[in-house]
């Protein structure tokens, strides 16, 4: 197996910079959620909202609690998709 | 660099043009996504992460991850894999969170022309085969449709597939999937069809069921009477040390980048993943000239077609089954890649260990639906990793749990494209005629639909997937 | 085994292999279709109608040998590019052998280029006899080459040689 | 899950946790805190994040310079490793009317008696602050700089890690489905998970708080209210203050997002977390007015949480007379998060018994009858 160690270097969650080894130190300290540990590391907070990470997050609670994935809770999917410049949504305002 | 030629590819291209990175004079090609234009000049990073002062470079190609972050214009935070060249562009690596401050602050006028709300039957999210299916016989029965897609131009993952479409001729068999994009849209009624394109959902807001939407830099809003999502799939990720390196893509990435813009990824290719789309795209980088020097599959058995494995093995690239990543090397972007066996426990064997010195390493390790709307939706979604991951339950109409809310393709349940066309037509009918559209033959063209699903499904390698389905209607 | 390696091993071969009888008639289409997926342009390719209707869109490809005159339509129309046809009867001295390539750039005729096996090893060489490639074959276009007859079962790729130094 | 306890919790934000965690500190360990979802997942996670102590209202100012104080040393206090994020980068009200230039400048006043240090500042010197700043239309603004944002996650957190410590039974993902009430006492706690015998019950349930009040056969005065927030990617340091009006405040958190929001006077009663893309919009438009540097910013995500109104916009703290041991934190009115700290410490001390070391006589309930409304003036 590779070391929780070598996992300093995996990244988990690209915009917030989170890697494997901090989502499973957060796991055994009993962050068991998507959204719980979203909330502590900021894990999938950043620009892309979770897309990269979400899935990897959700195998590692589900291997280290013996779930299946299909058990588990879901954070939720927020808008918008995807990112816009305010001054964008301020110009519609105005009509 | 640039694809000069190619078997199944023109390149249409912009006109050539200066633009300077990090202060260095470079050219590319005008419209080009600036991340290609890049790396056709040789650059692979393209900024910092913000904690750990990482080297990235693009990941997803499509304007969807955080890993191509610039600063362009002396704007921060763009996602350079979408935004498009132009001439004298300055485009900067990005260190740490971007600079807000040097940016012009625009004032805001009001000729954002967003304030009305759009009304229309049928909105199709997405133009991939399944979105332009769905619109084409939504149409046929008499309903009027909003097509929306977030590329430039239609036909969704179509146009970058230069191979030829497997099933019967009724889903454009032997035809290749970059042609059948061009067949959908002139099938399209243009009369009954608005196609938005650079038109990306941003949400589904409940209260009120109106789909926010951003077309060319204008925020508008539509309200349909129905919704078809058929926003397709993205690509999954694998986590092994130093997963973030430049040179690491997604395989769709690395096909958008050559098929899509015509840049060569690199010189030599890891393959992760023997499916349909990893023997594919690894097909694809050896039609661009690019070697292949491996493929590995985490399980034991190849999982996409067999001829698709046997048209690279008749190349000469191995495919190693029962093989993952162990960890990927290199400073400043991909050098290296250590690959390990796996037991029949999934569990990596020691000892096993090979070096493969690539310069990228492309990851198609599956799909996953693209169901955030459906989720904003609040659709009943359930978890079936045979289609790859949480996907909607509908009834045999298409029709998720909330009414009124249809899905076809690869956010129903990550399949063929034969199926997702099918999938697209069947809602498109059923769509239109709970509106009370029906052109007569209503009847008989969803019976049509659904034994072509059932006979398309009905072999062996939709085992899996019948399974999942079972799951769903 | 072909599902782990993506080479047909001898016994798949044997399957779809024609008859010696046959191969020694004259060209013949060889369907190098191994696995039961949804897909059928090959029949319709066919204007002889050696390749029969699908009963069963995943059924595995069935050819009348004794229709099939060799004459390659399919070879372009299958999305697998898994058909080839063997002429034995070609030459004295050599079997022409038909493939699809997908790759530029193209071998000329008259051109010596190595021939690959399932695997992608070079067998030996072999000499570019006919280009196709109009519209019937858009953009897959169909290579005739000639090899020794004992290679003619194994020869299924092509590689240009100026590509390979 | 414990079968008793001497105090049951009801509701796992800042409240509940801080007063979990203060029972526990004064010696009162057999707690057990009972949240529906996971901890901090109502109001206090979905809350803008500022702390400020500019209020126009005695009581606020008080309960707000104990919380802050308290934030100030929260690592040490309870022993907590994480980053808390606590920016005091100060929250700039910009005053727009004469007559909000008069009510803010007595508003002042009263914080300046009470030792808090806020000031009446020109448009110029609001400039120097926030460089950023559109001065069109504003006449003058307040300004304290011991205001500013705190991670509500993290604080919250920290709270539930001390009071585990001390023996504080906390469960999550367990709703409670009835208050048994026998004689005027409150008996036992009822939830999906079991019952709970109990004498003593905190509701700290935020926007459910009159729901669970119901349970026990009572009434809160209570309107839970729908307010939507948005989201920007990072970017570096821009913005040191919270800016704040009755159009809108808009903060920079110290890893770079900006938060915004502002409170929207048509928003009907209900407990609602879906999001609007009006608000978009409309946010979009009066932070563009305001801080138009900030039009090139993208948004990453909305969504939105509940305030939960009293008719005084004055929270409801205290007990019950007529249900024996029914205690409530309530109707925070859009400012429990920053009040909690103090909460919790005013709150075990009120179960326990003890006097409380901010009188919280004039919170209780029984003001609504009495005609003796609090008025805060400084809501936004």
């Amino acid at each position: 197996m590779i070391s929780n160690k070598d996992h300093e270097n995996t990244i988990v969650c690209r915009c917030e910079d989170i890697t494997l080894k901090e989502i499973r130190d957060l796991i055994k300290e009993g962050f068991k959620t998507v959204d719980e540990i979203k909330r502590i590391s900021r894990c999938g907070m950043g620009p892309c909202q979770g897309r990269t990470c979400r899935q990897i997050v959700m195998g590692e609670i589900a291997r280290t609690t013996g779930k299946d994935v299909s058990e588990l809770r879901l954070s939720t999917f927020r808008a918008p998709t995807k990112n816009i410049k305010i001054g964008i949504l301020a110009e519609a305002a105005e009509g | 660099m640039h694809i000069k030629e190619h078997p199944i590819l023109a390149f249409k291209r912009g006109r050539r043009v200066e633009f300077f990175f990090d202060g260095k004079k470079m050219w590319g090609y005008e419209g080009e996504p600036i991340a290609a234009a890049l790396h056709a000049n040789g650059v692979r990073v393209l900024r910092r992460s913000i904690k750990l002062n990482r080297p990235r470079g693009f990941y997803c190609a499509i304007g969807n991850c955080s890993s191509c972050l610039m600063k362009v214009n002396g704007e921060p935070n763009v996602r350079v894999c979408v935004e498009r060249l132009e001439e004298g562009m300055v485009v900067g690596t990005q260190m740490a969170k971007g600079d807000l401050s040097r940016a012009k602050a625009n004032p805001i006028s009001s000729s954002g022309g967003g304030s009305g709300i759009r009304k229309t039957d049928i909105a199709v999210i997405g133009g991939g085969p399944a979105g332009l299916s769905a619109a084409i016989s939504a149409n046929q029965m008499g309903a009027k449709v909003t097509l929306l897609d977030r590329n430039s131009r239609i036909g969704g993952q179509l146009i970058k597939q230069t191979h030829m479409f497997f099933g019967s001729e009724k889903q454009y068999a032997f035809i290749r999937g970059i042609d059948i994009a061009d067949i959908l849209a002139d099938k399209l009624d243009k009369e009954m069809t608005d196609v938005m394109l650079n038109a990306t959902v941003l949400g589904y807001y409940r209260e009120d069921g109106v789909l926010g939407v951003e077309e060319n830099n204008r925020f508008t809003k539509i309200k349909p009477e129905r919704i078809i999502v058929a926003t397709g799939a993205s690509e999954k990720v694998l986590a092994f040390p130093n997963n973030d390196l430049p040179g690491i893509y997604g395989a769709g990435a690395a096909q958008t980048l050559m098929n899509e813009h015509g840049v060569v990824p690199g010189n030599n290719v890891l393959m992760v993943g023997a499916g349909n789309i990893g023997l594919i795209v690894s097909y694809q980088l050896m039609q661009a000239g690019i070697n292949v020097k491996a493929i590995i599959e985490a399980a034991s058995k190849i999982g996409g077609y067999w001829v698709h494995a046997s048209k690279v093995r008749r190349l000469g690239v191995p495919i190693y089954t029962s093989y993952t990543v162990k960890k990927a090397d290199g400073r400043e972007s991909l050098e290296r890649v250590t690959i390990w066996q796996l037991d029949k426990n999934w569990q990596p064997l020691k000892g096993t260990e090979i070096d493969l010195n690539v310069d990228v390493m492309c990851i198609a390790v599956g799909l996953s639906p693209l169901a955030e709307l459906l989720w904003q939706a609040g659709c009943q979604m359930k978890y079936i990793p045979e289609l790859g991951g949480h996907t909607p339950l509908r009834g045999e109409d298409m029709q998720t749990t909330v009414k009124g809310i249809y899905v076809a393709g690869d956010v129903a349940g990550v399949e063929e494209a034969s199926s997702a066309m099918v999938e697209g037509s069947l809602a498109g009918l059923c769509a239109a005629k709970s509106l009370g559209y029906d052109n007569g033959r209503f009847k008989e063209l969803r019976e049509e639909a659904i034994n072509e699903l059932m006979n398309l499904r009905s072999g062996p390698v939709s085992e899996g997937m019948r399974k999942g389905l079972e799951q769903l209607i | 085994m072909i599902e782990k390696t993506g080479v047909p091993t001898p016994q798949d071969l044997w399957k779809v292999f024609p008859p010696k009888e046959r191969l020694e008639k004259g060209p013949v289409a060889i369907i190098e279709c191994f696995q039961r997926i949804p897909c059928d342009p090959c029949y319709t390719a066919c204007k002889k109608e050696a390749i029969q209707e699908f009963e069963d869109i995943n059924d595995l490809p069935q050819i009348d040998f004794e229709i099939c005159n060799g004459c390659g339509l399919c070879i372009s129309r299958c999305p697998g590019l898994c058909i080839f046809i063997v002429d034995q009867t070609y030459s004295e001295t050599g079997v022409l052998i038909k493939l699809p390539f997908e790759f530029l750039p193209l071998p000329e005729k008259g051109e010596e280029v190595d021939a690959l096996n399932r695997k992608g090893e070079v067998v030996g060489k072999t000499k570019v006899v006919k280009v196709q490639n109009g519209r019937y074959e858009d953009k897959t276009p169909v290579i005739s080459i000639l090899v020794p007859k004992e290679l003619s079962m194994e020869v299924r790729n092509i590689r240009l040689r100026k590509n390979n130094d | 899950m414990k079968k008793s306890g001497e105090v049951v919790i009801i509701g796992g934000g800042i409240s509940g946790l801080s007063t979990a965690y203060n029972l526990a500190r004064l010696g009162c360990k057999d707690v057990v805190l009972l949240e529906k979802e996971s901890l901090y997942s109502g109001a206090t996670g979905r809350c803008g994040a500022g702390v400020r102590q500019q209020f126009g209202l005695e009581i606020n100012c008080r309960l707000a310079k104990g919380a802050c104080e308290i934030l100030e040393n929260l690592n040490e206090l309870l022993d907590y490793e994480r980053d808390i994020e606590l920016k005091q980068g100060g929250y700039l009200w910009l005053l727009t009317t004469d007559e909000e230039v008069k009510l803010y400048k007595k508003n002042v006043q009263l914080q300046n008696n009470l030792g808090i240090e806020s000031r009446l500042i020109t448009v110029e010197e609001a400039l120097e602050i926030v460089p950023y700043l559109n001065p069109e239309g504003i006449k003058a603004c307040t300004f304290h700089q011991k205001d500013g944002h705190v991670n509500p996650f993290q604080v919250s957190q920290a709270y539930a890690e001390a009071a585990k410590r001390l023996g504080v039974e906390i469960n999550t993902f367990t709703e409670v489905t009835d208050i048994k009430v026998k004689n005027n006492h409150i008996v036992e706690v009822i939830t999906d998970k079991g019952k709970i015998a109990t004498n003593k019950v905190l509701n700290a349930a935020g926007a459910f708080a009159k729901h669970i009040g119901e349970m026990a056969g009572v009434k809160l005065p209570l309107k839970p209210e729908r307010h939507q927030i948005l989201a920007t990617e990072p970017v570096e340091p821009l913005l040191g203050p919270m800016v704040i009006s009755t159009d809108l405040a808009c903060l920079q958190e110290p890893q770079g997002s900006f938060i915004m929001s502002y409170s929207d006077p048509d928003e009907p009663e209900g407990v609602n977390i879906s999001s609007s893309w009006r608000f978009m919009e409309e946010m979009a438009k009066r932070v563009c007015t305001v801080l138009p540097i900030l039009s090139n910013i993208k948004v990453v995500r909305q969504w939105a949480g509940n305030y939960t109104m009293t008719p005084d916009a004055a929270p409801i703290l205290g007990s019950l007379p007529g249900v024996e041991g029914f205690y409530f934190a309530a109707g925070f009115s859009g400012h429990g998060f920053m009040l909690g700290p103090m909460t919790g410490v005013l709150m075990a001390e009120h179960i326990l018994g003890k006097e409380t070391t901010i009188s919280i006589d004039k919170l209780d309930i029984g003001r609504f009858e009495r005609g003796e409304l609090m008025r805060e003036p400084a809501v936004s």
